[in-house]
């Protein structure tokens, strides 16, 4: 399990190489890398920056982990999430999951990504031709959320 | 009591303060709401029943029921917005 | 859209780095790798070679892509599947997904996979240590696929 | 009509052909399969219904009671594997 908290860019292909390397029991492996875009609420985005709680961040991604990987049976995780400024196009966060098969690494990975939406303390603030603005928390990712803990 | 409290994002800078040291007579988190509310202004504003906001004791998210204990690291801020 | 059947190995990180490349529009991209892995039905796996139908292969991969399309706006699809003759910890198969937003990205990259195991003619060899055997279809991959088509 | 007709993998194998051109006086391809199956051996044991298997025309994968086009490329093969 790596979880990481960083500005530097990621490399999506070095994290996934890293997870399989040596192994022979990996089947599958789901990823999600987020990106920033030049468009949200129907307003042009110049740039970002991401804001966090350090101490509680690392925390509340490894229990998201933990909480995956109580569910599904799970071979490996990465989840790495950027903060500081960032521009349309970059990268903002990475989650890989690594699995024998690939329900549960799929599965695994949308679940991290929806609670880490709604858990890990995390906060956007976008540069618009309007000024700045911290974007508004979703009703869409806590009902994205939510449906995980549906029967 | 003695609590460390921190402020984030619009909140901090609503607020203008990232962090200060109280000295706290409640119990509760909704105790220590009630008692930052009060300040006026965007205190109330932001924590007055218009705005969601979350509270983490000792880096944990909590109710507003949770009981504080001494010396603890209490954060209020925004529902998050990251990923 | 890009559509490939090779033999070589193929590279995660360069293919989602060409997907985004001069893009500000992409704020998801759901990836999956399949992985050749030493076990399979209780057996050790030496290796596997990988059989397809040159020609129908293509034009059913593009079929697939071509549901996923018109089921969920999608910015860009990648699909790369090989052949020949595969090690254990060798990718079999990448499937990449840009979008908007990451439930758009995660369901047509799961949609095309659990179709691709279901429709696109590969046929896998696996050589154990009670000789060469062809892998069965498994029910559980008709059931994925079929669940895409409940209300 | 003539048809030019391939088998994949443990058909190909079992039936130890590849490919084959035939003159056919039928219409379906459930009629195909019953002049297959009729050569007796593997032929019998893989298409006279004990096992699955999936008839492609002109690289679709079609139902029995699909019609042959004459000249049609008709593939037969196992339920797929890869992935």
């Amino acid at each position: 399990m790596r979880i990481v908290v960083q500005s530097d860019a990621f490399d999506l292909g070095a994290e996934v190489d890293a997870m399989r390397q040596g192994r022979t029991d990996i089947g599958a492996i789901a990823s999600f890398v987020g990106l920033a875009r030049d468009m949200n609420d129907g307003s042009g985005v110049a740039a970002m920056t991401l804001e966090h709680y350090p101490g509680m961040t690392e925390k509340a991604l490894a229990r998201l982990v933990d909480a995956a990987a109580s569910r599904w049976t799970l071979l490996d995780v990465t989840v790495i999430h950027r903060v500081g400024r960032l521009l349309p196009g970059d990268p903002i966060v990475l989650v890989a999951v690594a699995a024998s098969h690939r329900g549960e690494a799929f599965a695994a990975c949308e679940f991290i990504m929806d609670y880490l939406k709604t858990q890990a303390p995390f906060w956007k603030k976008e540069e618009t031709p309007a000024g700045d603005r911290w974007v508004e928390a979703r009703a869409s990712d806590d009902a994205a959320a939510a449906r995980w803990n549906q029967p | 009591m003695r609590l460390h409290v921190l402020y984030f994002a619009r909140l901090r800078e609503r607020f203008g303060v990232a962090e200060e040291t109280l000295d706290f007579a409640g119990t509760t988190a909704a105790d220590l709401v009630a008692v930052l509310q009060a300040r006026g202004g965007a205190w109330a504003e932001e924590l007055g029943g218009g705005r969601a906001f979350r509270v983490a004791v000792n880096q944990d998210i909590v109710a507003l029921d949770a009981a504080l204990p001494d010396q603890a690291e209490v954060a209020i801020f925004p529902p998050v917005t990251g990923g």
